[in-house]
């Protein structure tokens, strides 16, 4: 009697211990996860790899910054760089000619024949070539926070994500006006900007503006009338997807357009009529989770892209087809 | 015998009795200890105690601890849904509508790749449907959570953080949550996100590492 | 190491001081200007359970301990323990989800006494205190009917059957073994066993793992024949207790006054916690001799356990998941055909740098070496006192509760004669009936006829002649006991 | 049966009956609902899958969205009536659980007679006590043994996470094939492939405050070569205009053995080379098999030295006639010591015999004046001694010397050894290029690039990954098989150094003597990066948990005190 409940008693405390280690590897495992209440971008991937990829990473130029923020291209395709709290100068190989220490971090950059424009949070600042600061403009609200700069031979556009405005200056600062793009008796909502991603770019006439939230780019005249508007809210490639995108913009020689967007982090080509060309950068290209791809494009066809991923910028050139 | 029985009863009786003693003492020494711990380190630890109302008082009234779930951490493996002790886990998302775009393509809504911006069910990314979605003017939208229908798997959260503001984030409801000793879920999630906080804090972790207002 | 809330302060501040500027962007995020008037909703913030809560458990838990005594020791009520325990089951089972409850709670408070970062919250800290205290005093009256995992293994006894001894004295090593690990793993934050893999919490939640549940039931159904197999053979807390009332002013005993021989309570306790006069006879030095050689033993056995101690950390350190995550880094820095998995994915992403980790972990391990070499000689100590204990036949003339071992459940009383003469005096006999327990008022009723007083066992001792007890039984008529031999 | 009332006994077997059989059934029907919630939720219908990848293809289809949207509607129903379900279930089994424990404890209540015990039947004997012991015994013996069997049983899969590569690629044995051979042998560890084996260095350390540094020792005379070690000695060369020496220190303490002073040799120059201050006279890195070491100076000064600083044997093979000076390091294999010998008077490879130090060959090599050392490598099981030269890269059979292939791709001032990860050969230097050659015959250039190349560091290949550093201070790790830059990353400062990898790990030392530990994967994650404290620009000797680093001054042992 007892012989057989002791066998009983031990196979069964075998039982609970085996029954704990099983727990015990159950408790570790991570497989246990259904795929439903997984996020897959493959839809986007898939999207990618089906657009023709129209550019190829020519060269690429490590910068000495922690949090590069903006970038353009001055006179004779010298590059300048803002983050951290500098502005870096360099040649058109990417050496770093100099190096200048700013107060506060800087947001955007726009660099015209004269002067270097760096726009802050809440403020402007204007350099010369050589380095030395001309000017501090006024700042504009406590509530500004600019995300970029454009500007001709003698307005600057500042684009304001904070207030979502966009101001226009002359270049001794003076303030030409400003217009939220909202339309005569605000008959459309204006620039939407859930995220803090507001870019402009001049072409001839016309001021272009992102409208993150409503995923397309809209075309003001310097009154601050809108011309035309280009983009849809799609999950297809063609069109922008994400809360808010695209980010940044830059407008080729040929008024072409290239966008960058975030979430998906990638650089795309649409043709000035605002059709979509194709890939320039897809997303595998940067570091998972890279926001804030700025761009800007020289005359000969390279595209510049800012990668604070990989703190780079990253040359493109047109595929030879 | 009996003689010497007696005797070494009673040594052994008051052997006993001077050991209790050693071990009463002893008990009451850690848990005063304890509790002089607790005040002290609670008077240090101002800064998780951010937001908690009665801070100062805390080192008179040693602070219950509750699981919270860190949701700059958070990776959205999905194990919280899983690995619960409760059949349908205390992780829940919650939603800081101070914090949301009001997107129209709101990615923690949409599925990826979703064909129309409609609240049809191929077009829904939570595999409970628990988000609700209700147009207020165009182009906003807000974005509410049925908390019933919720099983914290993190998908939407994981698209909000991708392309939207990370309004949407995982947090323990604690109307559910059971309070083990020991949470199921931190032991079993990637990224080390849970962890023990005061009482007055439960709620104040939020998406993007801020506080609640 | 979860509980840690300094450690949090500074992950918090961390956080806030190394957002990236998207974050403080976001922070300050402007909503969007609605024109309907639409105003923002604030997020719904679920309240825990009360505070006030926690102070009526621990009140509960003392009125349920200051009751257990009194039944157990004043009343002697039988019945009392089982609807006190019925009651404990509601309560401390059902109702508050079994946690956090004491069998746990030294866990919490051992981490505070080893890590000084850690707290303990008061509640929790009285949760583990009433119950040693009142052991102190009054034997494992927690065990008896306050423990809901004790109570819930209490009513399914059904057919409890006799292990036979040294199955018991084997099985008896158990608990200490899960306590050492158990501690160790508490010291080096790395788990709270108890509270992992506490086999009845899952019932009383209605919900859990399913592995852990089934264990559970499992152990109720040997329950049904070995009488609370958790308790006897499992339970870290239990050792506490027995250490406790080991020392105990007060204990539950199986006659109300004094014992008689009678064998009538052998088989009444389904923990075979009884002890037997004792029948062996063997020269008193021969048992001195084994006693002398255990004890030279025993700094033996404690060097094996030092010295083997780190090797059996060093396979318990493999359960810590940040030693994991070390080892996942080294493989697949080292490996580049390993994939990422979530755990690394996640270190990566957090941006915490491999060195502060690496620190960690050889700090870590330290911990697990130290604590090795500790819990080594623990378990060396703890065979050596088991054999010690068993060295030698120690006398003894009556049929006692063991101190360790009772879990005070008042299943004996029913079964001793002297407590029916006692309770015979001016009560009608369906009181006695009435009084003498749950599921042995049959054996009541059938014991308090035939043999009503000591002159029936007179009559009755012939069935065992000879029996030290008998004729130690005529030696305490003739001399009275002393108060000390009251007290013992 | 029961006497006394046997309805109630009847009414409680039925009950208990009827109880079991509910409760059985039901938990037998939560079991598997439970099971299926846990393995595959209801909620991970592949056919509701592949109704949404349709509607990727056919959007308009409008009965396909009716049927997504019933089945995702009855789905979500399964699942949460599944959950409820449970609910509902478990209270039920409680209840029924309830009923049958209360009507099993009536029936036995009602069943239990009195039990007669009998006489001596469970008290307390000799023989229980030995009985009991030997159990106690024997579970301690049990559970120790359980233990034991959980360790190996985990234990077994650290075996396989050592990488497959390392036994092809292990150093070479010595002459002595019975001794092991030494752990650090030469420039850039076993065959001067840049890979440590078996090793677990440390990944903090300072310097300054000496944290990690188990001993410091200063070192006579500067140099720029690198420590090599051998039987528990570390072995140097340090030389100035006055004397070359070689310095044996004492891997315990680091106390210097012995130093011995390379003079009295025939064929030694009167007046040492002219060398520029950036190579010096003892730039060219030591060698051993374990039972001598090897040095050679920059006035061509070959020395052969017993572990304990005899001479063994010294010769002078001509002066080496070189613009900065002679830093090409030594090689040896299967008693063969190999010299690569490219100066202005047209290239050589010396081989001397290890004992005597006679010319075993001489080939001549078509080459200009170059700088790199060979490295040994193993192709198709054979082993090959590959020289980078200038403009020549090319391959020798180490035993006879016999040229096995050449390949023209080299430019500048070529002070870049070669890498070699599995059949493919990495040269590279500035002002020329890197190309990836495959060493088939002939062997084929698989790509080339022109980007951040190296000058003085040489680069290291490892799992398909080639790791460059130059001078600018620059690291770049490019996939081996097709050239696509993996990673890149800019430092303040610049490499002379060789970056080597070790533990999975590369140990890169700037001229600052700050040594960046990366992880050698991508992407970009650095370790650690702790100073030495003093420049340098030798390259650290890796040996099991110990890092052996020259600075400016002193030799340095890091390690774990």
């Amino acid at each position: 009697m007892n012989r057989k409940l002791t066998a009983a008693l031990i196979i069964a405390i075998a039982i609970s211990v085996s029954t704990l280690l099983v727990v015990n590897k159950r408790g570790c495992s991570t497989t246990s996860v259904p795929e439903s209440y997984l996020y897959s971008t493959k839809v986007y991937t898939d999207a990618e790899r089906s657009a023709p990829l129209l550019y190829r990473e020519i060269s690429r130029i490590p910068l000495s910054l922690l949090e590069p923020h903006a970038l353009t291209i001055g006179q004779n395709g010298t590059i300048a760089v803002v983050g951290d709290k500098a502005l870096l100068l360099m040649d058109s190989e990417g050496r770093e000619k100099q190096r200048i220490n700013l107060d506060s971090p800087p947001t955007c950059i726009a660099w015209t024949s004269t002067n270097i424009f760096v726009g802050f949070n809440t403020h402007i600042e204007v350099y010369n070539a050589a380095g030395n600061r001309l000017q501090t403009w006024q700042t504009l609200g406590e509530n500004a926070w600019l995300t970029g700069l454009a500007a001709n031979t003698n307005t600057l556009f500042a684009a304001d994500y904070g207030q979502r405005i966009v101001w226009q200056f002359g270049f001794d600062g003076q303030l030409l006006g400003k217009f939220n793009g909202r339309g005569p008796q605000g008959s459309e909502p204006g620039f939407v900007i859930p995220s803090p991603y507001f870019d402009l770019a001049i072409h001839n006439e016309s001021v272009w503006i992102t409208n993150p939230g409503r995923q397309r780019l809209e075309a003001y005249s310097f009154a601050g009338k809108r011309l035309s508007y280009w983009g849809k809210a799609s999950t297809e490639i063609d069109g922008f997807c994400g809360c808010c995108n695209p980010s940044y913009i830059a407008i080729t020689a040929d008024g072409g357009f290239v966008t960058s967007e975030k979430g998906m982090p990638r650089v795309k080509r649409y043709a000035s009529d605002g059709a979509f060309l194709g890939m320039v950068a897809p997303s595998d290209t940067f570091p998972k989770g890279t926001v804030g791809l700025d761009l800007a494009a020289d005359n000969d066809g390279i595209i510049l892209v800012l990668d604070p991923g990989s703190r780079a910028i990253r040359f493109y050139a047109e595929e030879a087809l | 015998m009996n003689q010497a029985q007696q005797t070494n009863i009673t040594r052994r009786g008051w052997l006993r009795t001077a050991l209790r003693t050693i071990a009463l003492v002893g008990l009451g020494g850690v848990m005063v200890g304890m509790v002089s711990r607790t005040k002290r380190l609670c008077t240090k630890v101002s800064s998780t105690c951010r937001g908690c109302a009665k801070r100062e008082a805390c080192g008179f009234a040693p602070p219950r601890t509750l699981w919270q779930l860190d949701p700059t951490k958070c990776i959205q493996c999905g194990l919280c849904a899983t690995s619960c002790v409760l059949e349908h886990s205390a992780v829940r998302c919650f939603h800081t509508h101070a914090q949301c775009g009001y997107c129209k393509l709101c990615f923690g809504y949409f599925e990826p790749g979703a064909k129309a911006l409609s609240s049809a069910a191929e077009n829904q990314l939570c595999p409970t449907g628990a988000i609700r979605r209700t147009y207020i003017e165009d182009p906003y939208f807000e974005i509410a959570i049925d908390k019933a229908l919720c099983i914290g798997c993190g998908k939407c959260v994981h698209g909000c953080k991708m392309f939207g503001n990370g309004s949407l984030y995982l947090q323990i409801d604690h109307s559910i949550c059971l309070n083990c000793n020991e949470c199921a879920i931190a032991t079993a999630c990637p990224a080390d996100a849970f962890s023990r906080v005061p009482y007055a804090e439960a709620y104040t972790k939020r998406a993007n590492g801020s506080s609640e207002a | 190491m979860r509980i840690r809330l300094i450690s949090l302060s500074i992950m918090t501040l961390g956080l806030v001081l190394v957002a990236p500027t998207f974050v403080s962007a976001a922070e300050r995020f402007p909503t969007p200007d609605f024109e309907t008037g639409y105003t923002l909703p604030s997020t719904p913030q679920p309240a825990p359970r009360a505070a006030m809560w926690e102070v009526i458990d621990t009140v509960t838990l003392l009125a349920a301990l200051v009751l257990g005594a009194i039944f157990a020791l004043k009343l002697r009520s039988r019945r009392a323990i089982t609807i006190l325990s019925l009651f404990t089951i509601a309560y401390f089972g059902f109702w508050k989800k079994g946690c956090i409850c004491p069998v746990g709670s030294w866990q919490n408070v051992f981490q505070a006494m080893t890590d000084p970062t850690t707290t303990v919250p008061t509640s929790v800290l009285f949760v583990f205190a009433l119950p040693l205290i009142f052991a102190l005093f009054f034997g494992r009256i927690f065990c008896g009917a306050v423990c809901p995992l004790g109570a819930i293994q209490d009513i399914v006894i059904l057919k409890p059957i006799r292990l036979p001894q040294w199955l018991k004295h084997a099985l008896s090593l158990l608990p200490y073994v899960y306590l050492g690990i158990a501690a160790l793993l508490v010291y080096t934050g790395t788990a709270f066993l108890v509270c992992r893999y506490d086999p009845f919490v899952g019932i009383y939640r209605m919900n859990g793992p399913f592995w852990i549940i089934i264990f559970g039931a499992a152990l109720l159904l040997i329950g049904i024949f070995v009488a609370r197999p958790y308790c006897r053979f499992l339970c870290p807390y239990g050792v506490l207790l027995s250490w406790a009332s080991a020392l105990s002013w007060r204990k539950v005993t199986t006659t109300p006054t004094e014992c008689i021989q009678c064998q009538l309570c052998e088989d009444a306790c389904p923990f075979d916690a009884i002890e037997f006069p004792t029948q062996a006879t063997e020269a008193h030095h021969h048992g001195l001799k084994r006693l002398a050689g255990i004890l030279l033993l025993l700094p033996i056995l404690l060097g094996f356990g030092f010295w083997t101690g780190p090797h059996l950390s060093n396979l318990l350190s493999k359960m810590d998941h940040r030693i994991q995550l070390m080892a996942q880094l080294e493989l697949e820095n080292s490996i580049p055909a390993i994939e990422m998995n979530d755990q690394s994915a996640a270190f990566r992403a957090s941006g915490t740098s491999l060195a502060s980790l690496q620190q960690e972990v050889t700090e870590l391990q330290q911990r697990f070496k130290t604590g090795g070499h500790i819990l080594g000689a623990f378990f060396g100590l703890v065979i050596a006192c088991k054999l010690a204990a068993l060295a030698r036949v120690r006398t003894r003339t009556d049929y006692e509760p063991s101190r360790t071992n009772c879990l005070a459940c008042g299943r004996c009383f029913a079964y001793c004669p002297k407590e029916h003469e006692q309770r015979k005096v001016g009560s009608s006999r369906k009181q006695v009936v009435s009084y003498s327990g749950f599921s042995h008022i049959t054996h009541g009723v059938g014991r308090a006829s035939p043999y009503s007083g000591s002159a029936c066992i007179a009559t009755d001792s012939p069935r065992a002649p000879g029996i030290p007890g008998s004729t130690s039984y005529n030696a305490k008529i003739l001399l009275p006991k002393t108060p000390q031999e009251n007290d013992e | 049966m029961n006497k006394t009332h046997p309805t109630l006994y009847a009414c409680a077997a039925t009950a208990a009956l009827v109880a079991t059989i509910f409760c059985a059934g039901l938990s037998i029907l939560m079991a598997t609902t439970f099971l299926q919630t846990q393995s595959a939720t209801p909620l991970d219908t592949p056919a509701l899958q592949i109704l949404k990848n349709q509607i990727q293809q056919q959007p308009a289809d409008s009965d396909l969205t009716e049927q997504i949207r019933a089945l995702d509607l009855l789905v979500r129903r399964a699942y949460f009536g599944s959950l409820t379900a449970l609910r509902v279930g478990a209270f039920l089994l409680l209840i029924g659980l309830t009923v049958l424990i209360a009507a099993l404890h009536i029936m036995h209540t009602l069943r239990s007679v009195i039990s007669h015990p009998t006489p001596n039947s469970n008290g307390i004997t000799t023989d229980v006590l030995a009985n009991s012991r030997l159990a106690i015994t024997l579970t301690t013996v049990l559970l120790i043994a359980l233990a034991a069997g959980i360790a190996i049983h985990l234990s077994r899969p650290h075996a396989t996470q050592l990488p497959a590569v390392t036994d092809a690629l292990s150093p070479s044995k010595g002459p002595s094939t019975t001794q092991l051979p030494p752990p650090w042998p030469g420039f850039r560890g076993p065959n001067g492939l840049g890979i440590a084996y078996d090793v677990t260095p440390p990944i903090n350390w300072d310097g300054e405050s000496g944290s990690n540094i188990i001993w410091k020792q200063e070192v006579p005379r500067p140099g720029f070569s690198s420590p090599i070690v051998a039987n528990d000695q570390i072995y140097l060369t340090g030389g100035d205009s006055n004397v070359c020496e070689v310095y044996a220190f004492a891997a315990s303490d680091g106390q210097l053995l012995w130093r011995h002073p390379a003079t009295g040799i025939i064929g030694s120059p009167e007046s040492p080379p002219e060398v520029t201050v950036d190579t010096g006279y003892a730039a060219a890195t030591m060698t051993t098999d374990g039972n001598q070491v090897y040095a050679i100076f920059a006035n061509g000064d070959i020395l052969a030295l017993s572990p304990d600083g005899k001479r063994t044997w010294a010769r002078n093979y001509g002066v080496p006639d070189n613009p900065y000076g002679h830093a090409s390091s030594l090689l040896d294999h299967n008693g063969l010591l190999f010299i690569q010998f490219d100066d202005d008077t047209g290239g050589r490879l010396l081989a001397l015999h290890t004992d005597g130090g006679d010319i075993a060959w001489n080939i001549k090599r078509d080459v200009l004046p170059c700088w790199a050392s060979p490295i040994l490598v193993k192709h198709n099981g054979q082993r090959e001694l590959i020289l980078n030269g200038n403009t020549i890269v090319a391959g020798y059979d180490p035993a006879t010397g016999t040229e096995l292939w050449q390949f023209d791709c080299m430019g500048g001032e070529v002070a870049v050894s070669p890498a070699w990860w599995d059949g493919t050969l990495l040269v590279a230097n500035e002002y020329a290029k890197l190309s990836a050659i495959r060493l088939d015959t002939p062997p084929q250039q698989l790509w080339e690039q022109f980007d951040d190349l190296p000058d003085v560091s040489s680069p290291v290949a490892w799992s398909n990954r080639l790791y460059m550093a130059n001078s600018y201070g620059s690291i770049t790790c490019l996939k081996i098989s097709d050239g696509t830059q993996l990673w890149q990353h800019e430092y303040n400062s610049g490499f002379y150094s060789s970056p080597i990898i070790a533990a999975g790990r590369i140990y890169l030392t700037d001229k600052h003597g700050v040594t960046h530990i990366i992880a050698a994967t991508e992407p970009f994650t650095e370790w650690g990066s702790p100073a030495l404290g003093e420049p340098s620009t030798a390259i650290p000797a890796f040996v099991g948990k110990r890092i052996y680093m020259r600075g400016t001054k002193h030799l340095f042992c890091i390690g774990a005190q």
